[in-house]
């Protein structure tokens, strides 16, 4: 579906990754590595926030290497940052209206399943999102996301910050997405274990580099420890 | 020097703190490490000690042998006058001062930037521009008299102007990234000596753990906002839970 | 009491222009984030489009206001796409965008004083109606004023509150990133914007003289209480300018009513200091 | 020639102005758009301490100055904190309120009635404005002296420290917000001298020379001129105020139907000129790295360019007096 040739990227001066390559499949694809290996400006980059700086991105056939953000959402690619993933002065119901705006599914019937997959939402939807928990935010980053009816969703670290609990809910809606939706995942995640137990290909990131792309079942942990430095 | 925190926490929304020590003191071992996974409030944690960030509780005090300094009540830039200083993790400088006025900006005691100075001819002092170059021939620019043009350059700069300080104590946020492998390891070797010679304490804020088994005496681990352990790098990475922090296992 | 009674009555009437300039004004700065001051000669703009249509040709009075604000809408647009988008896309700061802005405005201006005249211009006024109301007097122009400033007021803030399209522009102005990822095509949506701001000024202008007359000036005398009144209401919240011009109106006759009009002024300008200072600065 | 040392004197007086504000923009990134403000107030606090309590020059600017000085430096505690935004609309709201209250106060002021007269400060029968002039003059020379010695000093350099990053010159020890509240009581104050010695040179005030114009044509001139070059000031006066106030309105021969559209055209040209510059040309005329060679072509260039536009008046004018002269003939043929 989406595929990666050569890409590199960075901010300003920096240039942060260096000569990517991975093509994602229908699957939950992860992307691990420790802080600072690149991770959240890969995911930027895929969703054209960040322009390349080389390489080229091809999704469902097509060239998107120069394509702009609002267009490849259009086409199907959902995103979800890290940090600001909702609109802090709109409403909960408003967040979700506005991640409605693509795709071609009734507004209401798509609004109704993002409620009932978190129904915390429900209960909550005239608040601001700005006055949302850190959980309860990351849960509608993820329905504003579903609302778009997207292909594949890039998928920042959901569970930075998040208390265990909140972890486990947050990654069983992630594998319910992907099993009774279709959709597909690429998953950055600092948190290894618990994306192993759903991810079915790893690729790792240190420092910027490709370290290695592997089956998630086929990765052990002294493989990862070294990417990790630890 | 010493830092000591006491109580330090830090909530930005009511409730759930991003930061939490009940006690902790950094800098008694010469080079130090702190590390943690992402969001374990290593960035929050050097905002409240060079006062950028106001704490929601308790005290950071500076020790340097003799005097025992409060700073809660202190500006940014009173700390740095006390000798605590700090590299920039983001890519921080001055974009029409050249590498030469960037350096000489900050070797200039604060206080010397006076108007009458300015019909005086003083703007060159030897003393400061010996020592600049002394860093301009250690470290190359690729035209010093110019203006940093890479990332990397910037970033150098960055050290450069906290060296030139003569901190007492230096916390380095995050050092090598941008940074090229090489000029890494000559910043490193100059941050040895220093700590070597007694003239200042480092602290350092790593991703590149490497860096961090390699040159420091001991490590701080930092997660959910306390810290959770410390000791030398050796007993830092035994420890289960350091690896479990980091990668969930 | 007369007194309070009194203050909203004149308040109300005197800050049904402000009401729509502050909430077109405060449009563009929510989005932008830059202090518009060549929005004042959109207001003027829109005055001189109704007398163009009123007088040169011959429209009627209360007709003619329509495609003036269209017109001012028009204008709006264009000095986003050939100066302001341009800068924007050159990364010029908010501090220059705002001399920017100013160099726009006198240009407006003096193009508009090269081409007119200096010299007020009137409209073909409809008769002059006075009615008694509650004891208190006023013409039928000012009264059917605040009437349609309500109706255009009240279409403006369920524009922003109440439909997808006000999602849209607080979203884009909220979180610009992330209103990208949820399809929004951010200049589209700005052109919109302006227009929406441009329409709010030039009905504005053309209702700050109370339907009578127009003069190159007229703007610029009342940008800077717009920019006030915009920037005490709050972070860029079109529900706050409304608030807060209604009060400023209604303040202003306050004052005015136990002393001179002036001081109105200068008690509003030093609140304004004192309300920023409070705030520490926080405009966008 | 009165006339021409008048302008020239106003001249000054807009170059010394801009001067300052080059310190606090150009310099230490302050957006003062109250320009108007601090030069009206020293203005009217001489002329009334001169006219209504006939105190001595000196001893007017003097207690002018020290009033001034405390007013700055308590707007500054309060607004330079602030975002640059905000400081530009504080600014501002002070000179809308100096403005305001010079008609409000009558008692003081004469309100609209006007003020008068102001005598000058050298008083040497028939040699005065020459003196007032020279004055000014020796005022404006002597700051141009001390910019370029700043441009250079190690206060100049933690000047623009601050403008590029100032959280980073805190971080450095450098006591900030200090720097900026000298600087700008300190211009400011400056700012209200060139009023009060204004207030001799206009010799009658009136309230509608208290006008936010004022403001902008420096801020124009500092930005045309170049905001961070120590000449840009004096460079951006001469091509707005000496080419259209001097040179046009008193030199060039202009007819009297089109000189009234003259100040119109100035201003609609000072603001094509502001947007062009802007998008174009961000740093100005001179840029923060232009030498004195550069700055001689320029001036070349900037004569040329007058020449042309003189030429384009010219040729305008004759004929607009031709079609005239043939419409008279037409009315008086008929």
């Amino acid at each position: 579906m989406l595929d990666v040739t050569n890409l590199s990227s960075g901010y300003g001066d920096v240039e942060v990754l260096h000569d990517i390559n991975f093509s994602v499949e229908s699957e939950i694809f992860a992307v691990l590595g420790a802080n600072g290996a690149g991770k959240s400006t890969l995911l930027m980059t895929l969703a054209k926030l960040l322009p390349l700086r080389g390489g080229s991105l091809t999704w469902q056939g097509t060239d998107v290497t120069q394509t702009r953000a609002y267009d490849l959402t259009a086409a199907g690619i959902a995103y979800v940052p890290q940090e600001h993933n909702v609109f802090p002065d709109l409403s909960v119901a408003e967040n979700l209206s506005l991640g409605g705006l693509v795709g071609t599914r009734p507004k209401d019937e798509r609004l109704a399943e993002v409620y009932d997959l978190f129904p915390r939402l429900a209960d909550r939807k005239n608040q601001f999102a700005g006055s949302l928990s850190g959980g309860e935010g990351q849960m509608l980053a993820v329905g504003r996301a579903l609302m778009q009816d997207p292909k594949l969703i890039l998928l920042d670290e959901p569970s930075a910050g998040l208390s265990p609990k909140f972890v486990d809910i947050l990654f069983e809606k992630i594998a319910d997405a992907r099993a009774n939706r279709g959709v597909s995942i690429v998953l950055a995640e600092q948190n290894a274990v618990k994306t192993l137990e759903v991810a079915d290909r790893v690729l790792v990131l240190s420092l910027g580099q490709q370290h290695l792309l592997e089956d998630a079942k086929a990765l052990d942990r002294k493989q990862l420890m070294e990417a990790y430095h630890i | 020097m010493k830092l000591h925190m006491q109580g330090l926490s830090k909530s930005y929304h009511a409730g759930h703190p991003v930061l939490d020590v009940p006690e902790g003191t950094l800098g008694e071992y010469g080079l130090e490490g702190l590390i943690g996974p992402n969001g374990a409030g290593k960035s929050t944690m050097m905002g409240l000690l060079t006062r950028r960030i106001a704490p929601s509780t308790g005290s950071v005090t500076l020790e340097d042998g003799k005097t025992t300094h409060r700073l809660n009540p202190l500006k940014s830039h009173d700390v740095a006058r006390l000798g605590l200083v700090k590299t920039n993790q983001r890519i921080q400088g001055f974009e029409s001062l050249t590498i030469r006025d960037s350096l000489r900006l900050a070797a200039t005691p604060f206080g010397q930037e006076t108007y009458r100075g300015v019909l005086r001819d003083t703007t060159m002092d030897a003393a400061i521009e010996t020592e600049i170059d002394a860093y301009l021939a250690r470290f190359k620019f690729d035209d010093p008299d110019g203006f940093a043009k890479s990332g990397g350059e910037k970033k150098l700069l960055d050290i450069l102007r906290c060296m030139i300080l003569k901190p007492r104590m230096l916390l380095m946020d995050e050092p090598t990234a941008g940074l090229p492998d090489d000029v890494t390891q000559e910043v490193m070797k100059l941050v040895g000596e220093k700590v070597k010679a007694k003239e200042m304490t480092v602290v350092i804020v790593e991703h590149d753990l490497e860096l961090i088994w390699k040159h420091c005496k001991y490590v701080h681990f930092l997660s959910e906002g306390a810290i959770l352990f410390h000791g030398t790098p050796k007993d830092v990475k035994k420890n289960r839970v350091v690896a479990e922090k980091y990668m969930g296992i | 009491m007369w007194i309070i009674r009194d203050s909203i009555f004149i308040g109300l009437l005197e800050a049904s222009p402000l009401i729509l300039a502050a909430m077109g004004f405060t449009l563009i700065y929510y989005l932008n984030g830059f202090i518009n001051f060549a929005y004042g000669e959109n207001m003027t703009f829109g005055a001189y489009f109704a007398v163009m249509l009123n007088v040169g040709l011959g429209l009627n009075f209360y007709v003619a206001i329509i495609p003036a604000a269209l017109l001012a809408g028009c204008l709006s647009v264009a000095t986003y796409l050939f100066i302001f988008r341009p800068a924007l896309n050159r990364g010029v700061k908010p501090s220059e965008m705002i001399i920017l802005s100013v160099g726009l405005s006198f240009m407006l201006r003096y193009g508009l004083v090269l081409f007119v005249g200096a010299e007020n211009a009137y409209l073909n006024e409809p008769p002059i109606g006075f009615y008694n109301f509650m004891g208190l007097g006023a013409t039928n122009l000012q009264l059917i004023a605040l009437i349609l400033v309500i109706i255009f007021a009240l279409n403006l803030y369920w524009l922003i509150y109440k439909t997808n399209f006000g999602e849209v522009i607080r979203g884009l102005a909220n979180n610009e990133d992330l209103a990208q990822v949820s399809g929004i095509n951010p200049h589209k949506v700005s052109v919109r914007v302006w227009f929406i701001a441009g329409v709010a000024g030039g009905l504005s202008g053309i209702f700050s003289g109370v339907f009578a007359l127009a003069n190159p000036q007229m703007g610029w005398n009342l940008i800077l209480i717009t920019i006030m009144v915009s920037i005490v209401a709050g972070v860029g919240s079109v529900r706050g300018a409304l608030i807060a011009s209604i009060v400023a109106g209604i303040l202003t006759s306050f004052i005015t009513l136990i002393s001179k009009p002036l001081y109105a002024e200068v008690v509003l300008l030093l609140a304004f200091i004192f309300i920023l200072w409070q705030r520490g600065g926080k405009t966008a | 020639m009165a006339y021409l040392l008048f302008s020239l004197s106003l001249l000054l007086v807009y170059i010394g102005l801009a001067q300052m504000l080059h310190v606090q923009f150009g310099l230490l990134g302050i957006p003062n758009f109250g320009v108007v403000g601090f030069w009206g107030f020293g203005m009217y606090f001489v002329g009334v301490l001169q006219v209504q309590l006939s105190m001595s020059f000196v001893d007017a600017m003097i207690l002018s100055s020290v009033i001034l000085a405390a007013i700055s430096y308590g707007l500054g505690h309060l607004i330079l904190r602030l975002e640059r935004q905000a400081i530009l609309c504080a600014t501002i709201a002070f000179s809308a309120i100096i403005a305001l209250l010079v008609v409000t106060e009558k008692w003081a002021t004469m309100g609209v009635v006007g003020l008068g007269t102001i005598r000058y400060p050298l008083r040497v029968f028939g040699a005065e404005e020459v003196l007032h002039f020279t004055l000014l003059l020796v005022f404006v020379i002597a700051a141009q002296l001390y910019l370029h010695r700043l441009h250079g000093s190690r206060l100049g350099r933690l000047m623009i420290a601050i403008r590029d990053n100032e959280e980073l010159a805190a971080s450095l020890g450098k006591d900030t917000f200090r720097v900026k509240l000298h600087a700008f009581t300190i211009t400011a104050t400056i700012m209200g001298i060139l009023g009060g010695l204004s207030a001799a040179l206009n010799q009658f005030l009136t309230p509608n020379m208290i006008v936010p114009s004022i403001t902008f044509a420096v801020w124009i001139s500092l930005v045309l001129g170049g905001k961070e070059h120590a000449l840009g000031p004096m460079m951006g006066v001469f091509v707005t105020f000496g080419i259209f106030d001097i040179f046009i309105e008193t030199y060039a021969p202009v007819s009297p139907e089109f000189a009234v559209l003259v100040p119109n055209i100035k201003l609609f040209l000072y603001g094509a000129l502001l947007v062009a510059v802007l998008l174009y040309r961000p740093s100005g005329f001179l840029d923060k790295d232009t030498t004195p060679a550069d700055i001689l072509g320029g001036i070349l260039r900037a004569i040329a360019a007058t020449l042309g536009g003189v030429i384009t008046a010219l040729s305008v004018t004759a004929k607009g007096v031709e079609t005239l002269a043939a419409k008279t003939k037409k009315d008086d043929d008929a």
